[in-house]
């Protein structure tokens, strides 16, 4: 079946299948999934497939945790298809990583700094929590050195950077006011540094998968916006792909948990939902890998916007939205617009033009035939 | 002996058949309103929710009818006794232009089936212009139906009736005065609560009475004048000209008192130099005074006055000049708003044609058949 | 008489009948602007905080029992673009450019909800000839009857806003246009609730209550300066079911309503000017108290009428015998 | 006499560095430190109560559905809400699929993978250790993740996303779950059953569940040693880990898993010294900030206030120090299981001391036990009935939420004043296992367990240290917040 759907080129898969333990079909279908979320045509898919068969286009990688929960890994954990650990394995080479490392204290630092060496400029650094820079940072600390003076350490020679979570990526929720840590985001300390930000409270592991495996794949980063968030997975508003749009636009909310509304799925927007201002791709991805609406908004909580800075732990959790776009905006009648306002018809213009006329032309001719008569004979027609 | 005869001869000619399609047609559209609603048939909307069915076959139709008024002012209350010939023909065409301005108010009404609500004393708002537009309009079709039973009374011959009627008729021409006056200022008056949607040029406020009065009786006139001229083309008959020249010399005076008055009203609000403006509205207001002040130069010349042809041609401007005032203020510079438009149908345009075609075949029938046009002197 | 006489004396009979009757000028003016109730109910919408939801235009329907407008052939969409016989309610949108800021005159957008504004002096309610529109004494509520009315359509072209709206396309149609939710069957208000509109705004920009409470809480947002926050509230000015913090826009400052036309129970606030809005161009004088005005001088108490009436029959009476006399002289 | 810094330590939650002062190869002295602070107790402060529901729950995303809890527990009380019984199973089915996860991963990935290191190969079961449990290749660790992300489907279907969930409110869960979701939710238990039933256990729960004694268990281990549990009860009786990580302190349990007539797990403080059983004195609870950086006086943690000092010279950690009556407790799932009265546990413990052999059995005790409770909360959901109460939040009060995490006891402390949060202060399992000194000098369980821990020559890493500290799994985001 593969082969009718994928030209694979004579492309031999029988490696990769062994090693993740699965079969080709669902490999390639995965990497064709991953390919048309990116915007990418089916060739990409294949040379995405290529490329993580080939362990030798592996990259090395330095994982980094500062203020965290561990949270983005949890989610990375139960990713599937493939997992996580295949991806690491085979993906790329985890060179360092505090809570999934084998080994244990000192020695991991060792390995670390020793990749760092080895792979000078080749390496991908992943950031994973937030950077306490309040009082020289000292509240975060590992192996006695300050998150921020790691964190630039690690960076000066990385290949790439991603800012894994909404921690890594403009401080989460330990920069919330009054950020008693001075907390901040990797791009924040790293002015100058390329950062691929992937936010969220967990993110989606599939938006860093899909990262990875595209840098994997090209040896560049993906389109970025302006917030240095990969445009295919947050090029839009939760709001634009929301289920529950339609109960939006015909006016549907929830105001309780619970109640009549909620019961129904309406919209939660009166709830505080911030899906209206929070650039995400989690309607359509969802979470946990159960299918079915499993994702916040689908289990009746309205969204609060953990991914978008200013947004999620910064505003009250259930305070509106600012409805960021109105699309489509040609559902609104503009203040013109009249439903029934009738412009002329050609038959029309005629007929009344024709009827005036008629009375004109009748005018004429009488009005000669009155002079005719007023001039003594009489009129021609007596008795009509 | 009655002064009037009956014309005689075929009623079913061939202008008569081709009036009769025109009719049959805008019934056919008439019933199609009824049945289907007012959408299905006419074009008016939300912002123009009076369409000709009101402007021409109520606000113009009644002041075209208005020759009744005109004469029986000049007859009864001026005492020309020698317009007297002329009043029957004008009665008869003021009932018919009044009574299909009745029918038309009927089935342009939204919700005719309750049109007994106004003639409820409970239900009267009276500030309301409308009422009293509808109440008079009711009230003065009963009165021309008087004013004009003689004519029927004297061909089924009921002399007794024509006795009795003759005692109390000065009391309904009375009122077949009075109440023109008060029906055809207030159709003015409508336009003061239209407010803002009344172009400028046009929204007189506390003056639209008085210009509606007046252009009354200015198109009453000339609509004496053009039927008399039409009849007598027709019907043939002695020549009237010479009667309807001096009606002519007082619509004109009318029409300087008329457009006077539009101009020094404009001037006193300001809003002269909207007519300079070369917009729509402009170009509007210019037409409609052209159509006023080329009548007056006809009718200022004695000679021209005179003239028959000239007399018509006079007349006829001065009806458009009238209509066009009324569709002025209501339809073509009427500004609802953004985005709002109007054009009749042709549908509607065609009911209203119906109307006319009615209005004319009645008209013809019952000159052949009643005594209605004055005994010709030569017959 | 001669001709000239003739003239003469029409002229002078028209200027003395006509004037008389049809002019009157000075009085006109007598009548003023009715005055806001003491207890007028209102509301207070706030275009600003409009996110076009459109949760007002289906609760509307919905309270109202209003049937969806559509424009394609499926009736599973409400896609009323203006008000009609079956919409008493519809948020539009103004747009200028590129159309991309909220709330912004020149390359921006802005909603705008349509609906009935229950003017303090109504014109439809003061140009219905058989009192089908009436206005509550004391909410202010304008409310309709269709038990009285004829369909005459006056109220349309009566009301400066072309709110009251006819359902053309029914075969026993009526007129439609908000009543408040107090309409018999609904009586949200005198229930002590407050209109569908209101409650469902979820952002409070559709605020209930008192016409004095709302002028008082768009005085205070007129306050504001632009950038700070302000706690608005939603529902029910008087006892808002919530709050929210918003930044306070660059509001214009122009209460609509506190004075136009006499004013209106409803009454709008906008950072885009109301000309743009499809505001119409009003004066502070209601055309209703101009046009009663004219109407009360010329037939209050059917005075000027019956004098009128009595005079020509006198006339008329005369001159008919007259003529009738030398009619008999030479026969 | 040798001082010596272990850490930082991987494979565990956050971080965590231990100062050890080493005297003939022995631990004499111990010191726990915990070098990450983020102030979430500051940041919650003057925030909307109901924020509470997302902040609280990002202090950790390994038991960040307890977090989740313990805040609605605490706003529950505030308001005098009462939950539906729906609300409360989805809690429940929530909370022990979290749980689960979290003791099972402690074992597969983060204690055992510490017996495949090379120091051991000389272990008659090495082999097949480091073919079940290497560090990143271990097959057992492979099939616990492939069963740990079918298991986590439970908290996408009962709460929306995992970690952080945001679907438990004071009022019950905004998820109404039907009932084809009801049969997923038990096929997905059922699944996990047979993954213990298969590779864990290699026997029927039940059989598991009903075991009462050291003795007893040793022998059915010893019957079904194809099973991961077997394997560990070797290794465990190889290595005596029934003599490592002693600590004779006070257990202590919230109650765990509450339904409309009471709780699975129950209430109560035991004394092992005494082996007596008593109820808690939620009162009686202080938290001392001698030996952290911060300043404040020792207060009940429902009037607690502390500010950082990080130039403090007596501190070394960022963990405050919780006392129950002035005295440490250890926390976790073995204080659960003795507080309740399991017979295996409480005979594992009749010694007097809680030690590492026992903290891993009690784990993997109590995951048969919540599979089995699982299924009974699964069958008991009403589909069509309510899931959340509407009722709004109080505008003043105060409340608490103490719960039990998978490592121990939490709670959540709060006032709530004009609607905004006046107070808030976390209790985490791991702050009163791994507190620091406290003013009267009493070290926390860790650095007591430390001591006697045996250091061979020239290790930096110690191995049995590393057993000691990874039986209490830390979590150590949670305990510094």
């Amino acid at each position: 079946m593969a082969e009718k759907e994928f030209d694979t080129g004579g492309f031999d898969f029988s490696e990769v299948e062994k090693r993740l333990g699965v079969t080709r079909r669902t490999f390639l279908t995965f990497c064709a999934g991953v390919a048309g979320s990116l915007g990418l045509s089916t060739n990409s898919a294949m040379a995405m497939a290529k490329a993580i068969a080939q362990p030798k286009k592996r990259p090395p990688v330095i994982w980094l945790h500062g203020q965290e929960c561990t949270g983005p890994s949890e989610s990375l954990l139960r990713s599937e298809q493939p997992s996580l650990e295949h991806l690491i394995l085979d993906m790329i080479s985890l060179d360092y990583h505090q809570t999934l490392d084998a080994g244990a204290g000192h020695k991991v630092e060792e390995i670390k700094k020793k990749s760092m060496e080895e792979n000078k400029g080749k390496y991908l650094l992943v950031v994973e929590g937030a950077i306490p820079v309040a009082d020289g940072g000292i509240y975060c600390k590992i192996a006695g050195e300050t998150m921020v003076d790691l964190t630039k350490e690690a960076a000066e020679h990385a290949a790439a950077i991603v800012a894994f979570g909404s921690c890594a990526a403009w401080g989460g929720v330990q920069s919330a006011a009054p950020n008693p840590t001075g907390a901040k985001g990797t791009q924040a300390v790293l002015p100058g540094k390329p950062v691929v930000n992937i936010p969220g409270c967990p993110p989606n592991p599939a938006n860093f998968l899909g990262t990875v495996l595209y840098f994997v794949t090209f040896g560049k980063l993906p389109p970025l916006d302006e917030q240095n968030r990969p445009k295919w997975a947050y090029g839009r508003l939760i709001h634009e792909n929301c289920y529950r749009r339609p109960h939006f636009d015909a006016g549907r909310f929830a105001t309780e948990f619970g109640d009549e509304g909620h019961k129904k799925g309406y919209c939660l927007y009166k709830l505080g939902c911030k899906g209206p201002e929070t650039y995400n791709n989690c309607p359509s991805l969802e979470f946990n890998n159960v299918g079915g609406g499993v994702w916040p908004i689908g289990v009746g909580h309205p969204c609060f916007g953990c991914s978008e800075q200013g947004v999620g732990f910064n505003k009250p959790l259930f305070s509106l939205a600012d409805v960021k776009t109105h699309t489509p905006p040609n559902a609104f009648p503009e203040i013109d617009d009249r439903s029934d306002a009738s412009g002329a018809s050609t038959g029309a213009v005629a007929l009344a033009s024709a009827a005036a006329g008629a009375v004109a032309g009748a005018t004429l001719v009488t009005a000669r035939k009155l002079n005719s008569s007023d001039d003594g004979s009489n009129s021609d027609d007596q008795n009509g | 002996m009655s002064t009037h005869q009956q014309t005689g001869g075929r009623i079913f000619t061939l202008p008569f058949m081709l009036l009769g399609i025109v009719a049959v047609i805008g019934l056919y559209y008439i019933v199609e309103r009824f049945v289907l609603g007012m959408g299905a048939v006419a074009n008016i909307n939300g912002g123009f929710p009076w369409g000709i069915w009101v402007v021409y076959d109520v606000v113009i139709g009644t002041a075209l009818a208005c020759g009744g008024y005109a004469l029986a002012f000049t007859v009864y209350v001026f005492n020309k006794g020698k317009y007297h010939p002329l009043v029957r023909p004008a009665l008869l065409a003021s009932l018919l232009g009044y009574a299909l301005g009745g029918f038309g108010a009927i089935f342009d009404m939204g919700r005719w089936w309750q049109f007994y609500n106004i003639l409820i004393p409970g239900n009267w708002n009276f500030n309301s212009v409308m009422l009293e537009v509808g109440l008079c309009v009711a009230l003065y079709i009963i009165v021309l139906i008087i004013e004009f039973s003689p004519a029927f009374l004297e061909k089924i011959g009921a002399k007794g009736l024509l006795k009795v009627l003759d005692k109390v008729l000065f009391f309904f021409i009375a009122l077949g005065v009075l109440l023109p006056t008060m029906h055809q200022s207030s159709l003015g008056s409508l336009l003061i609560a239209m407010g803002y949607k009344v172009d400028p040029l046009w929204q007189t406020m506390q003056f639209q009475p008085l210009l509606a009065v007046v252009s009354a009786l200015i198109m009453g006139y000339s609509i004496v004048i053009f039927e008399a001229s039409l009849s007598n083309v027709r019907f043939g008959g002695k020549s009237e000209t010479p009667l309807l020249s001096v009606l002519g010399k007082v619509a004109m005076g009318l029409m300087i008192v008329f457009v006077a008055a539009r101009i020094i009203i404009l001037v006193s609000q300001g809003k002269i130099g909207l007519i300079f403006a070369g917009d729509f509205s402009s170009i509007m207001f210019v037409l409609e005074m052209a159509l006023f002040i080329l009548p007056a130069l006809i009718l200022m010349s004695p000679t021209s006055r005179q003239n028959g042809g000239l007399l018509l041609i006079a007349a006829v401007s001065m009806l458009f000049a009238g209509a066009l005032y009324r569709f002025n203020a209501f339809l073509f510079t009427f500004d609802p708003g953004p985005g709002y438009a109007y054009f009749p149908s042709v549908s509607e345009i065609m009911v209203t044609l119906g109307i006319i075609a009615i209005e004319i075949m009645a008209y013809l029938v019952v000159v052949k058949t009643m005594p209605v046009l004055h005994r010709s002197e030569q017959a | 008489m001669k001709r000239r006489d003739f003239l003469k004396n029409s002229l002078r009979a028209g200027a003395g009948v006509l004037a008389g009757a049809v002019v009157a000028p000075d009085d006109a003016e007598a009548r003023p602007n009715l005055e806001p109730k003491e207890g007028a109910v209102g509301m207070l919408y706030d275009s600003t905080l409009c996110v076009g939801c459109k949760a007002c235009v289906a609760m509307c329907k919905e309270v109202n029992g209003m049937p969806p407008v559509t424009i394609s052939e499926i009736d599973a969409w409400d896609e009323a673009r203006d008000l009609s016989g079956d919409t008493l309610n519809v948020i539009k949108i103004y747009k200028d450019g590129a159309g991309k800021t909220k709330d912004a005159e020149v390359n921006g957008f802005a909603f705008e909800k349509r609906s009935c504004m229950h003017c303090v002096d109504p014109g439809c309610v003061s140009v219905c000839p058989v009192t089908a529109l009436t206005q509550h004494p004391i909410t202010g509520i304008v409310s309709y009857n269709a038990d009285a009315c004829i369909g005459c359509r006056n109220c349309m072209v009566g009301c400066p806003y072309n709110v009251p709206q006819f359902q053309y396309d029914k075969t026993f149609g009526q007129i439609n246009k908000c009543q408040m939710c107090n309409q018999k069957g609904v009586e949200r208000i005198d229930n002590g609730m407050m209109t569908g509109c209101a409650e469902a705004c979820p952002t409070g920009a559709t605020l209930f209550g008192t016409r004095d409470a709302l002028l008082a809480e768009a005085k205070r947002r007129m306050e504001l300066k632009p950038g700070e926050t302000y706690n608005y509230p939603r529902g029910d000015v008087s006892k808002p079911d919530s709050y929210h913090e918003k930044t306070v826009p660059a509001y214009k400052q122009h209460i609509w309503g506190e004075k136009e036309a006499g004013g209106t129970n409803v009454m709008h606030i906008s950072s885009i000017s109301f000309d743009k809005l499809g505001m119409p161009p009003l004066e502070e004088r209601s055309a209703a108290s101009v046009a009663e005005g004219v109407q009360h001088s010329l037939y209050n108490y059917l005075a000027l009428p019956a004098v009128a009436l009595a005079g020509l029959s006198f006339v008329v009476k005369r001159n008919a015998d007259k003529a009738k006399d030398q009619k008999g002289e030479r026969s | 006499m040798t001082r010596l810094l272990v850490g930082p330590f991987n494979r565990v939650e956050g971080d965590l560095e231990v100062n050890l002062q080493i005297d003939e190869g022995r631990v004499t002295e111990a010191w726990a430190n915990s070098p990450l602070y983020r102030g979430f107790e500051n940041i919650l402060q003057g925030r909307p109560a109901l924020d509470a529901l997302v902040i609280a729950p990002r202090i950790c995303g390994i038991c960040s559905v307890s977090q989740s809890l313990a805040a609605a527990t605490a706003l529950r009380h505030a308001a005098g809400i009462t939950m539906p019984e729906n609300g409360m199973l989805s809690a429940n089915i929530a909370h022990g699929a979290e749980n689960i996860a979290d003791h099972l991963t402690h074992f597969y990935l983060f204690f055992m993978p510490d017996f495949a290191r090379d120091i051991y190969a000389d272990q008659p079961w090495f082999a097949s250790i480091v073919d079940r449990f290497k560090a990143t290749v271990g097959t057992g660790a492979a099939q616990w993740l492939e069963q740990r992300r079918r298991l986590l489907h439970v908290l996408g279907i009962v709460a929306g996303k995992w970690p952080h969930s945001l679907a438990f409110q004071p009022g019950g869960s905004t998820k109404s779950i039907d009932k084809g979701e009801k049969i997923r939710l038990l096929s997905t238990v059922q699944d996990l059953r047979r993954f213990l039933e298969t590779n864990v256990f290699a026997d029927n729960l039940d059989a598991v569940t009903e075991l009462t004694n050291a003795d007893a268990l040793f022998a059915w281990a010893d019957n079904h040693p194809t099973g991961d549990f077997a394997q560990f009860l070797t290794v465990s009786r190889a290595c005596d880990l029934d003599t490592l990580g002693q600590v004779a302190l006070p257990l202590m349990s919230q109650g765990a898993y509450h339904n409309l007539e009471g709780s699975l797990f129950s209430r109560g403080v035991f004394d092992p010294a005494t082996g007596k059983r008593n109820s808690v004195n939620i009162d009686a609870f202080s938290e001392d900030l001698t030996s952290t950086w911060m300043q404040g006086a020792t207060a009940h943690p429902a009037n607690a206030t502390a500010h950082v000092d990080a130039d403090k010279d007596e501190a070394y950690s960022w963990c405050k120090a919780p006392r129950l009556n002035a005295q440490p407790v250890e926390v976790g799932a073995l204080a659960r299981q003795v507080v309740d009265g399991q017979a295996l546990i409480c005979d594992l413990v009749r010694a007097g001391k809680t030690h590492v052999q026992a903290r891993i059995v009690a784990r993997l005790i109590e995951t048969a036990r919540l599979v089995s409770a699982m299924e009974g909360w699964v069958k008991a959901l009403k589909p069509g009935m309510p899931f959340c109460e509407e009722k709004p939040m109080v505008k003043t009060g105060t409340g608490s939420g103490l719960i039990e995490a998978a490592r121990g006891s939490l709670g959540h402390w709060l006032a709530i004043k004009n609607g905004q949060l006046s107070h808030y202060q976390i209790i985490a399992p791991t702050t009163w296992n791994f507190s620091p000194r406290c003013a009267a000098g009493v070290a926390g369980p860790l650095e007591q367990a430390l001591v006697g821990t045996p250091v061979r020559a020239k290790e930096h890493d110690p191995i049995a240290v590393q057993h000691v500290v990874r039986s209490f799994d830390p979590c150590m985001v949670c305990t510094v917040h």
